[in-house]
Order: C-alpha cells, then structure tokens, then sequence
C-alpha cells in the first residue's frame, strides 16, 4: 500500500498555524471567518472547506504540570476509511498514496460519510448550480494528492518549520517516531504513537503528547460493527435476496408454465 | 542581532525573556528546535504563558518591567557562585578599569543628579585615568573601586528573596533558570538571549539591554558561535531603515545629527565632538564626509565643508522622537505629516489622543497598500467630525513587496535582494518611484531660485534617470559609494576617505556592491561552515555574521574549546582563519601590541560592563514603571530618575487605587503590527478575526466575567471593548506584600479592513524610556469590568 | 539580471514519476479530488525569490505569477533560513496582491469634506509638492543666534521599516539633505 | 352481494382498506424507485430523473411521510377491517401450519392440497407480518437518517444498516406479493380493487372464510 506517510510529532509544534494557511492557498479554498471562540482556535472543528485546524488546549495534567497542547487536526487518511465503506455511490476511494480521495464528479452528498466517518472530519460544502439549485459535494483533505503526483509534499508539510509536519517514507518515519516518543515521555508521561490498528492504521499517524482522549480522539477507533454489518452483510445480501427473488419469479413462471401443459387447472388447488 | 538566525542552533541555552518569537518571528524556532534537538534548554520568561513557552522547558513568569530585577539577580547568582569565564571577563570586558571616586550609589541614586534638569552629570562616573587619558587599572579585581568590585556590590541587593517578591517568579524556578543559564559560563558553552520589544518598550529599555549584556559578557557568551544578545526586529526592514538614520537624532550609519550649538557651528568642530578618540568610530570623519558627497556631489566641496551646512541642525537639547512629534502636533506646532507605510492611530501609545491631535494638521500625505485607520482618522467610522477637520489628506496607493525591486535587511543584518515578480496593482507604485518623482518636481521647483534657504534643495544631487522609474541600480550603487573621479565601486568602508574623494551613501553598507556586483542579490546557500552562509546575501558590517567575533577565541588566537571553534589565528598562515569574516584587520596576529581588544566599536575595545554612555545610570538599576502596582522595594526612587516628562495632557497617569490591574499588549503570529496588511487579507481575518483580552481565571471569578463575555478595559487614558478570553496562561501575581493581576491584550486591532476591533493603544501611557524614548506599552494599569 | 533558482526535489516517490509534468497512469483508476480539478497549478509559471514582507527574520518566498495575478506563493526551498518554509502569514503574502481592499488609485479628501475621492497621481502630487513648498518656505528657519541650521520643524515624516533600503535612502536624502526636515522618525522608535 | 353477470361475488374488502392499500403500495413504490440510485450505483441514471441527487432525496421524503399514512387511513376509515386484519394475522391454527407444508408445491404450480384457510391465508398472514415488521424498520431507521442531529452517534450508525436490511427484505416480500397476486390468484386482484371477489376463488383460497359468509347469508335469509 503506501510507501510514504504524512507523521504529525504535536510537541514539535508550535501553534504558527502555516499549516492551515497553506492548505487554503494551495487548494484554494475559501474562508469561513467564525465566532469568538474563547480561545486562540479558529473553527471548531475542520468542515468542508477548512481541511485542517489548530487546535488550542489548555490542558491541567492530574499530575498538576500545565500544558498547552497543540493539534493539527486533519483527515487521518484511514487505511480502512469508514467513508469509503458507507459511501453508497463508491465516490471515495485510495489513491496509490494511501490518501483517501472524493471524486466530486461521483459525488451526490448524501451525507452517509458525513456520519460514518471515524474522526468526524468529512463534512458538506453547499454550491449553487446555473440555475441556483442548491447541492451538496462532501469535502476533505486530500493529501494533496495533486501535488504527491508531481513529486511535492502535502502543501501543509511543505509549510512547517520545526518539521512537526513531515511527509516521508514509511518505515523510516515510524522508526524515528519511537525514538522521538522516548525522548519526549520524559516530558510527556502519557505521549503515545496514534496509527490505531483497529482501522488497520492511518496514513497520517500522530505522536499525541497525552492520551488520544485529551485530544478528542477516540482512545481505539474500530470499523464499527454496524458499518461491517451494513456494507458487507446487509447490502450484498439485499442485492442477492433481489437477485434470488427475481430468479424464484422467474422459476415460478417457468415451471407453472411448464404445469400448466400438464393439464392443472387454475388455481390448482383442491380442498378435502 | 550580534549573531543571527541560523547561528541559534548551535546555542547550549537559549534565554526568551521580553520576546515571543514562536509566534511573532515563528521561523526562528526552525533553529531553537534544532539546538533543542542537539540538547539544547530553552528558557521561556515572561508576563504571560505563550506559544513560546509552551515549546520551553522552563518558564518563568515575571511581571511586567521587572527585567532589570529578574536579570540582576541573575548577575548576582552567577557572581556569587562564581559561573563567570573568568579569563573572558577579565581581559575582554572592562571589568579591570578603575572608576573615579566621585561615583557613587547611595539608595538608587547615582552621584551627579540634577533635580531640576532630571539628568545626570556623566563626568562623574568617568573612569580614573593617568596624566596622559590612560585608563587605570587592576587586573586582580580585588581593588574596590575597580567596576567588577562596584559590578558586585551594586547586585548584591539583588537578592533572590527581593527579585521574586518584585518579579512574582516562583523561587524554585527562578533558581532552575539561574543554575541553567548560569552554566553557559563555562568554557565551551554558549548561551544566546533573545529578546524582543517586551524588553525595549520601557521606561527603563535601555537599561534592560544592558542588564543582558552585562550577563553574557560575564559568561563570556558575546562574540561566540550560538551565543550574542539578539534582538528580534518586528518588520522586514525595521533594521535597513534604523542603519539608514530614518530617526531625528542619527543620519545613515548610526552617526549623529548635527545640533545648532556653538561646537557644531563648523564641520570641524562637530567632527571633534562626535569623534571618539580610540575605536574604530575614529573613522567618522571618512564616513560622515563621504555620506555628504553622496547627497550633495560635487556641490560638496572643500570650501563649504563639504556641504555640512546644508543638513539641518537640531535645536539644541530638543527631542524630536515620536512622542514629542505628537506632542509637537497637538500643540499646533506641526502643519505637514508624510506617512510612509506608517499608522500611528493604531500603533501609537495612547493613540486616541494622538489621533485626536491629528486634525491639528494642515495637511497628510499618506503613502499605503490598505486604507489605514491614521490616513482616515477624519471619517465617521473613526468617531471623528468629518465636517470640523480641516486637514488636506492625500493618500498615496503603495505597492507590494514583490511588486517592486530592492533590498531589505532582516534582523541578522543580512541585506537580502528580492525581485519583481508582477507589476504594481492598478495604478499603485513602488516607494521608490513616489519619492523619486517627488524629488524631481521639488528640484524643478527650486531649479532657479536665487533664495540661500533654497540651496540645500539645488546643492542636492538627483541623477537617477529621466523617467519616473528611478534607475535602481544608482541607488544602490550611491549607497554601496565609489570613488569620485573613477566613478569606481568602493571595496569596502576601509577605504572611505575624508577629503571628499569618495562618497558613500552608508558607510556601514559600503562593501555591498564592490565593482564585481551587488552582492545583496547572492543566492548560493552552500553552508561552509557555523551556518554563517558568507555567500548567501550580505551582512553589514563587511559581511560579518557574529560580530565580535575575536571573542571566539583566547588570548592567543586560539578557540576557547575544541567544540566551539570561530576565529583562530594561523601563525603559518599569519592570518586569522574560520567560517566568518574576522572582526578586525586579518593580518594583526594576537600579540599585535596595537590591537588586543574583541569591542573594536568602544575606545579601548572592552566589553562594557561599566558603561557611562547611558542616562540613568553606569549600571542597570531597578525602578519601577510610571504606572506601578507597588513601591519598589530595591531602594526609595519609585521611578526612572532620568525619563523626561512630555506634554502633560498627551499623559495622564492612572493611580493603582483605581486601576488595580497591571496589563501589557503583544502582538499574535497571525497579525502583524497596527494590522493594516494582515486584517484585510481573508486568510489571516479568518484565523484571528475578534480583538480579545487574556485574563486569568482567577480575576474572572473575581469580576464575574465567563468566557468569550464582552468586556470594558480601562486606563487612565481611555477605554475598550474586546471579548475576553479566560485562560490559564495567566497567573495572579504573589508579590513582597500582596496579590497582583495581569491582563494582556494584542494590539493589532483597528476601524479598518476586514477583521475589525478595538485599538489596544488608547490605554498605554505616552512616557518613554530616558535614552531611546520608546514608549512605554509594555507596563500600565488598567481596570476590567463586564460590559 | 541572472538569478539562480535552483527547484530542488525533494520526493523520491517510489511510483510517482516527478520528471515529466504528466500524470503517470496509475494502477487502478484514479478518481481525481476536487482539488485536482484545474491543471496542476503551478506547472508552467516560473518562480521569482523574494523576501517575506513581514517580519525581520527575512524569510524567502518564491512568488509564481501570471501576467496579471498571483497564482500562488510557497517557501524558497534554497533559501538558507526558512529552507522553505513559512509562518502562517508568509504564506497569505498571495492575498496582500489578491485582496480587494488594496488602493489602487491616488485618493484626495479636500478640508471638511467626509469621503474620498478618486485621483490621478498628476493631481495627487501635485497636491503634495505644493503642501510641502508652501509649508517649508514659510516655516524654513535659516539661522538661529548667528549659526546655520537651515531647517523647518513644521513637517514630519513618519515611516521606513516597511520600505526597501534604496527607498529608504532616497527619502533621508530628500527629506533631510533636501528639504532640511528635523521631524524625521520611524516605527524603530515605538 | 353484486352478482356479476356469470358468478356471485362476496364482499372481501371495504374503501379504507383499499385505499390504505393503495397508498402503501404507491408510497412503497415511489420510495423504491428513488432509493435505487441511492441504493447501488447501478442505477444511477435513475437520479437525472427525479432532477438530481438533491430531487431524489426530496421525492423520497415526501413519499416516506406518505408511506407512514396507511395506518392511520386504515383505523379511520375502517376500522372493522383492521380489526378483522389484526384478528387474522395473530390467529394461527393448524391449518395456517399446513398451508407452509403444501404452499411451494402450489407456488411452482404443482398440485397442493392446502386446507381451507381463513379470510387472510396463511401466506397473507406472513406476508402482513414481513410488511409490517419491515415497514416499522425503514420508518424508524429512516427517521433517524433523516435528522441524524437528534439522535446518539451509535444509534444513526445503526440506522443505515437496519434501513438497508429492511429495504432488502420489503422489496423481496412486496416481489413476491405482487407475482402471487398478478399469477397465483390472480381473481383476489378484483378484491383488492373493487372489494368483492368471486364466490369460487373465496372458496377455493379462503374456505373458512367463505363457509362462514355462507353461514351467516343463510341465518340472514332463514
């Protein structure tokens, strides 16, 4: 699959929000001033045309120690994306990167990815067609595959400057990652590598500087059994019980046609 | 900077105190991480806990104007446990000379006070010198009078119990820091300071710097890879227009400003007061004769010294620096203002009222990208009378950065090139051009005019093409200056004249463009070593990256420590060799009797550790701000003896029975200075679009304000509304004798553009400090209340 | 003017092909983010190195531009301090060419009236030209007790740290050696 | 009774109950044919006709709050119907059990002998019941589709996958409904149209039921 992953190392970062400002300018995306939010963060969360965000978190560790953690909240880029699972018009999919892309020309927005996504990232952007009609195309980030295929880093990579962003190959990354953690748990007691497992891991893995939950993120995200349940029993078996349906009809005109000859009167049914 | 930015990588301990570069310089942390990474500490000090010192492994917080305290006990820590490079201080700062015994210290005072003039008379704190001007001095630094002995004293009161009952430091991590940065004295290891306006932008401004320099020089970090005192300049070329004399009391080149006294009446007689007699400043005759053939060519002549009298002279002892111009216009003194990329409504102190003595003007020229809240200070929108406001406002469309060629200098004195890359939008122009067409219609003007006031303006040469778009490459080449016959590129400022066969626009950049080319436009990033990048740009002076660089190594040429090599003498090669221009002349060996010392710039060439150059004092001492919570617990002068006192109106002063709250302005990594190019651009409307004020929560509770309420902030000098944002980054102070707030607030917001807010300036005082006159933001009182 | 700049590449991608702008077919079929849908943006336009308008780290951009707009900006990857990168604001310096907030024409408000108006730049300087001529001859002090100051303190000039040296000089030149103006500060002092 | 010109005919269904019927089978058709393009993206030329994906899913949630209509229709209009429906469908004897036994034979139109059944046979009882139970399932979970924000995340996440399993089901049951009604009994049409039904077809696929209307003509007459 992917021989390179984006990795996002928070304690190198220093809150500059690059990242944010260069994911607009490469694809240029428009801006969506937002309310006071109480804090240094701009949105609340990413949406369809804000693809990632700092997050701002004053954080008083129970051991008492202070922290202001900083994250680049964006798409993880699952390997078992629950978006592509629950998108019934199979608009999403991987690229050859391991970033999971919309085709905005299969998309009809329905929302079903909106729902299912793991990390509540995916969200709705509203256009105006010719005529004014209203529709919907779900929106998210994309890795910047246009720029991958030219040999570039993601846009926000290309932008930071203590490397907390970086875009490079696999192996190497998540080695140096565990040599990172053991320098920073010294800070960091509850630091940990986020690639989690139960999706197989993600293409952009984080070193978190305290649990995943401080963070708002789910501490061991699975492909819930109710999309398992929804894509791969409930939806192959509708379209069979369709097919098997159809076929039984079908046998049934057959063969009563074929009783038929054999001299049944209608209804064929007699009563003791 | 002494050093610059690369060279922050290679430091053992970073100090931030009165800055916060992660968010207003924020690549500078792709080198602090990077020293980080090699086990570098940082250390972050400051009112406030940012973004900064979020990424520090030691914060300390410090109430605002306290440097002086937190840093004199510091001085004291390391001389009391004895951390000085002890070689370092004895020979390469002035730690040896003798003082006269009219100095003396008694309860914050120094000898020599006059009440009435509230200065000090300098002679008094002059070092003791033998019959022929010889300083005297005691190599052993026992004698009592010699300046380590008075260095001791003085900072023996700064006792760690009194600095944490000013500073509101916690005592256990002020003593970590003392002990952290304390051990860049030793041999081989560098500390650098990094420092910013929190530091400059104080009654006592001045005195802070010296503090720092005074720390580093006794642990010997000036002049050596990854150390240096380095301040973090706010604009791109804050630093090119600072060395090019933009300000009343310097010409280009930090040389002085002629006064009309008696001694300046002659080109000679000024040249001798200004002169030093030992120091590389010897040369100013070069370089101030040199500067005057650039303006006025060959109307520069011999006979009418060189054009000396057609600079204006200074009314004697007057101060023209910002505050008093304001000062000056609201008393009706001021008819014209020209605004060049400037908005002092918003980035002024007490900006409302400097807004308000706007209308006094006849006339503004005002020359922007953005309409600015100064150029339409006579609008509605600013709360002003349109049809009451009599000024002829002019405003003249500026175009971007890379909308025009030249160069600008950033803060490690690297004078970068940059290239057009689109011509100017609509029909806005380049700087350059603006001025360039000014001059030649006002030359056009003059062209004929028999009237002697006229003759500066006619004696003025401006032979920079035809057309409207000035020829840059004159420009750059009159900067640079050449021979006047020859018409030759001069090689550098070595070879500046004073008989006014060179000129040289800026003697400080003269070596930028030598006959090969302008140098400023180099592009080869290769790293030849120390990341000093010699071949990327060009550093004033003379392409130097760490001045003082004769620091780096001992007394006999060689480096301090194996691990920290910068400038050794080669005695077969019998020069100086290493990865950065030496400070001095190449070939003059380490036992070169005439030249020992690393400080070429001060006569006698030592660190200065004692320094009689300043206002207030030879050594930093301790005061409080103009507006203070509490009395100064280092002596009985509650305030900086020797800050002048403006315009009373333009300064009322707020009592901290009314205004209990200290409070300080910052800016954000997203905004930038009075706002006019960062809040009309969606991109950084949409990340800080709200003006706010940071309050801690226990003060919230206190005045029962939530989160994101709406919030009055009041000073003395008037008030505004912002959201408030309750945080955990600020703390109540426990001082000597009681708990004090703070509050903090950025103060890029104004009227104009598309993220629009209150103007944190109408709150601070319009006082500054007693040598620079920066104003005082940093420190005030104020008061918060729910809207 | 020659001006080397050197696009390091810094992607070794095992599949992607960065040598030729076209896009290499992929294993299975691409469906093209939305992102994607314009050619890639960059390709033709040639870079040109300039210096971040905004602070005094002096950070490199490379800025790729068309006849008449600013397609887009990034980090100068050969420039020895930001090595390509840039802060949150270096990276919208696109938007101060972009924004439609820019003046881009000479605007003049007369005494007393309450809006601007729009000018050429004859009028405007003109306009300035005479204010200063008018005001310097009227307030030009030639001597004070019997020395030659030749200076007027009726006008100021604000301004510098967001101009390029050469403008810079210009103007000391003309304000100070020409025009003899005392009041002559800039944002160093606040 | 209305006795068409050849055969007498019994009363089988009043107006409230054909038209519930009605309203469910069009509602469940037009929610059917929207859902498609929704459903699998092998019918995605279907979306141009409703005007779009945007059109689709407005037809489809008029149609969803018509499809929760027959109900109501049912018990207002008649309510003796319904009752009679609910007393047949949770009625189960003997008789019903057998007509499962004998039911495929005759469904592949070989001879069955399938014992006389009740007003609703044994297939109509399953059928009602399959309908209502996948009925409940796509309102409810269509429901929690439909306004998502008010609902727990698990609870929406199962909505979906219920929402398709229930589609599954219904389009089987309603298939089969329609291919028994249009070739297997194909006189029960006329029921569920006019309301009544010959004699002969009663008697041959709801025997109890006819030998009771039988009983009862006879008390009414004797």
């Amino acid at each position: 699959m992917a021989d390179y992953i984006k990795f996002v190392d928070v304690t190198k970062c220093d809150g500059c929000r690059a990242c944010m400002v260069a994911c607009k300018n490469w694809n240029d995306l428009p801006e969506e001033p937002q309310d006071f939010s109480g804090s240094y963060q701009s949105h609340e969360k990413v949406t369809a045309n804000t693809w990632n965000v700092l997050t701002f978190n004053e954080h008083q560790r129970s051991d008492g120690n202070f922290e202001w953690l900083f994250r680049h909240q964006s798409c993880l880029h699952c390997v078992e994306a629950a978006c592509e699972k629950a998108c019934p018009e199979d608009a999403i999919s991987h690229t050859k990167f391991g970033s999971v892309v919309i085709d905005a020309d299969k998309c009809v927005g329905c929302g079903y990815c909106v729902q299912g996504c793991t990390f509540d990232v995916v969200e709705l952007a509203t256009y105006k067609d010719k005529y004014g009609k209203e529709y919907r195309k779900a929106q998210k980030c994309d890795l910047c595959t246009s720029r991958l295929e030219e040999g570039l880093k993601p846009a926000c990579v290309t932008a930071c400057h203590t490397d907390c962003l970086i875009y490079d190959e696999k192996d190497t990354v998540l080695a140096e990652a565990e040599k990172r953690l053991a320098v920073v748990k010294e800070r960091f007691p509850n630091a940990n590598i986020y690639n989690p497992q139960g999706i197989k891991g993600t293409t952009s893995v984080y070193l978190l500087a305290d649990k995943p939950s401080v963070y708002g993120l789910p501490e061991n995200p699975k492909v819930p059994l109710s999309q398992i349940v929804w894509k791969d029993y409930a939806q192959p078996l509708g379209k069979a019980l369709f097919g098997v349906t159809t076929m039984a009809v079908v046998g049934a005109v057959i063969s009563t046609a074929i009783n038929k000859e054999k001299g049944g009167h209608e209804g064929g049914q007699d009563h003791e | 900077m002494t050093n610059h930015w690369n060279d922050l990588q290679h430091a053992n301990v970073l100090m931030i105190i009165g800055a916060n570069p992660a968010e207003n310089h924020p690549i500078s942390f792709r080198w602090i991480t990077k020293a980080k990474e090699n086990g570098g500490k940082l250390i972050s000090v400051d009112p406030r806990y940012t973004r900064t010192s979020q990424m520090a492994d030691m914060y300390g917080q410090l109430r605002s104007g306290t440097d002086i305290a937190f840093i004199g006990g510091m001085i004291n820590y390391v001389l009391e446990n004895e951390l000085y490079h002890k070689e370092y201080v004895a020979n390469y700062t002035n730690a040896a000379y003798l003082v006269t015994d009219t100095y003396s210290f008694e309860d914050g005072m120094f000898s020599g006070y006059d009440e009435g003039k509230r200065s000090y008379d300098k002679t008094k704190w002059a070092f003791k010198t033998d019959e022929d001007g010889k300083v005297l001095t005691d190599p052993t630094l026992k004698d009592p009078n010699c300046v380590f002995q008075l260095m001791k004293k003085h900072f023996s009161r700064y006792d760690v119990d009194t600095v944490v009952g000013v500073t509101g430091t916690d005592k256990k991590m002020y003593l970590d820091i003392c002990k952290t940065y304390g051990s860049t004295g030793e041999v081989g290891k560098a500390g650098t300071i990094l420092y910013a306006m929190g530091t400059t932008q104080h009654t006592v401004g001045t005195q802070n710097i010296r503090s720092y320099a005074i720390l580093q020089l006794l642990l010997g970090n000036i002049g050596i890879q990854g150390g240096g005192v380095n301040a973090l300049r706010g604009e791109s070329n804050v630093q090119g227009s600072t060395d090019f004399g933009l300000l009343y009391n310097n010409v280009t080149g930090y040389m002085k400003t002629p006064e009309a006294t008696e001694v300046d009446s002659t080109y000679q007689g000024f040249l001798d007061r200004i002169t030093p007699k030992a120091g590389y400043w010897v040369n100013t005759p070069k370089f101030y004769t040199s500067m005057l053939k650039s303006f006025y060519g060959d109307n520069a002549t011999k006979e009418n010294e060189f054009g000396y009298h057609y600079i204006p002279k200074l009314s004697a002892g007057k101060n023209y620096s910002f505050m008093r111009l304001f000062d000056a216009m609201y008393r009706g003194e001021l008819e014209g203002l020209l605004l060049f990329g400037s908005n002092p409504a918003v980035g002024g102190p007490n900006a409302r009222q400097e807004k308000e003595s706007l209308s006094n003007l006849k006339w503004m020229v005002a020359v922007d990208l953005f309409e600015t809240e100064t150029s339409s200070f006579w609008q509605k929108e600013a709360g002003a009378d349109p049809a009451s406001i009599q000024t002829e406002v002019i405003f003249l469309p500026a175009c971007a950065s890379f909308e025009k060629e030249g160069s600008v200098t950033n803060s490690g004195r690297w004078m970068q090139y940059r290239w057009q890359a689109i011509k100017p939008k609509g029909e806005s122009k380049a700087d350059l051009e603006i001025v360039h067409m000014l001059a030649r219609k006002l030359k056009d003007y003059y062209k004929n005019s028999s009237n002697p006031a006229d003759l500066p303006m006619k004696a003025m040469t401006w032979d920079y093409g035809e057309h409207d778009h000035p020829d840059i490459d004159l420009v750059c080449r009159e900067i640079n200056g050449y021979d006047m016959k020859t018409k030759k590129q001069v090689k550098g400022f070595g070879d500046l004249k004073d008989d006014g066969s060179t000129c040289s626009g800026n003697w400080i950049y003269c070596g930028f463009y030598p006959e090969e080319g302008n140098l400023s436009k180099r592009r080869d990033s290769t790293n030849e070593g120390m990341s000093n990048f010699l071949n990327w740009s060009y550093a004033w002076p003379a392409n130097r990256r760490i001045l003082y660089n004769r620091a780096s190594a001992d007394l006999n040429g060689k480096a301090w420590s194996k691990d920290r090599v910068g400038i050794e003498w080669n005695a077969l090669e019998g020069k100086w060799m290493g990865h950065d221009v030496p400070d001095f002349v190449v070939t003059k060996g380490p036992d070169d009797p005439t030249f020992k010392d690393p400080f070429i710039m001060i006569a006698g060439g030592k660190g200065a550790i004692y320094s009689t150059g300043l206002n207030e004092g030879p050594l930093p001492e301790h005061y409080e701000p103009f507006e203070n919570p509490m009395l100064n617990s280092f002596s009985s002068v509650q305030f900086n003896p020797a800050v002048q006192f403006g315009e009373k109106e333009m300064n009322p002063q707020g009592d901290v029975s009314k205004y209990p709250i200290v409070a300080t302005t910052y800016r954000l990594s997203e905004h930038w200075q009075s706002g006019a190019m960062t809040r009309s651009l969606p991109g950084l409307a949409e990340l800080v679009p709200h003006m706010f004020v940071e309050i801690s929560e226990e003060l919230a509770k206190e005045k029962g304000i939530k989160n994101k309420d709406k919030i009055f902030v009041s000073s003395a000098r008037g008030e505004i509304e912002a959201y408030a944002m309750v945080t955990k980054r600020f703390k109540p102070y426990k001082l000597k004798d009681k708990t004090v707030h703070q509050i903090g607030m950025p103060w890029h917001f104004g009227y104009k553009g598309i993220a629009i807010g209150a103007t944190a300036n109408h709150l601070t005082p319009h006082i500054g400090d007693a040598n620079s006159s920066i104003p005082e933001y940093k420190a005030f009182l104020c008061d918060v209340r729910r809207a | 003017m020659e001006m080397n700049v050197t696009r390091r590449q810094f992607l070794k991608l095992s599949g992607a092909v960065a040598a030729t702008l076209a896009v290499v077919e992929l294993g299975f079929d691409e469906k093209k983010a939305r992102a994607e849908s314009s050619d890639f943006k960059i390709a033709k336009l040639k870079p040109t190195p300039t210096i971040c308008p905004y602070c005094a780290v002096g950070c490199g951009i490379l800025v790729y531009s068309t006849e008449d707009d600013v397609v887009y900006t990034e980090g100068d990857p050969d420039h020895p301090i930001n090595e390509g990168k840039l802060c949150s604001k270096g990276t919208t310096v696109r938007q101060v060419y972009t924004s439609e907030k820019r003046v881009t024409k000479p605007r003049y408000r007369a005494p007393g009236s309450d809006k601007w108006e729009e000018v050429d730049w004859d009028f405007a300087l003109d306009k300035v030209a005479k204010n200063i001529i008018e005001t310097r001859d009227r307030t030009f002090i030639q001597k004070e007790n019997g020395i030659t100051v030749n200076r007027t303190d009726s006008i100021a000039y604000l301004g510098g740290a967001a101009l390029d040296n050469e403008e810079c000089h210009l103007l000391q030149k003309l304000f100070r050696a020409g025009l003899g103006l005392t009041y002559i500060e800039h944002q160093a002092r606040i | 009774m209305s006795n068409k010109n050849k055969q007498k005919t019994i009363k089988r269904f009043n107006k409230g109950f054909i038209i519930s019927h009605w309203v469910n089978a069009a509602a469940f058709f037009v929610l059917y044919i929207s859902a498609l393009p929704m459903y699998t993206e092998f019918f995605d030329w279907l979306y141009p006709v409703f005007g779009g994906p945007a059109g689709a899913r407005l037809v489809h949630r008029i149609a969803a709050v018509a499809f929760m209509l027959p109900l109501p229709i049912m018990i207002l209009l008649d309510l003796k119907g319904f009752k009679n429906w609910m007393k047949n469908i949770f009625s189960w004897k003997k008789h019903d059990i057998q007509f499962f036994k004998e039911f495929p034979k005759e469904f592949f139109g070989r001879k069955a002998k399938v014992p006389k059944q009740d007003f609703f046979n044994a297939g109509e009882k399953a059928n009602s019941w399959l309908m209502i139970f996948t009925t409940l399932m796509l309102i409810f979970s269509g429901l929690v589709m439909w306004f998502p924000q008010n609902f727990s995340q698990g609870v929406v996440m199962w909505a979906y996958p219920i929402h398709n399993i229930g589609l599954g089901l219904a389009a089987a049951v309603v298939v089969g409904h329609i291919y028994m009604s249009i070739a297997l009994a194909k006189p029960s049409l006329r029921g569920i149209f006019k309301g009544d039904v010959t004699e002969e077809y009663a008697k041959d696929h709801h025997g109890r039921w006819y030998d009771e209307v039988k009983e009862e003509n006879k008390k009414k007459h004797a």
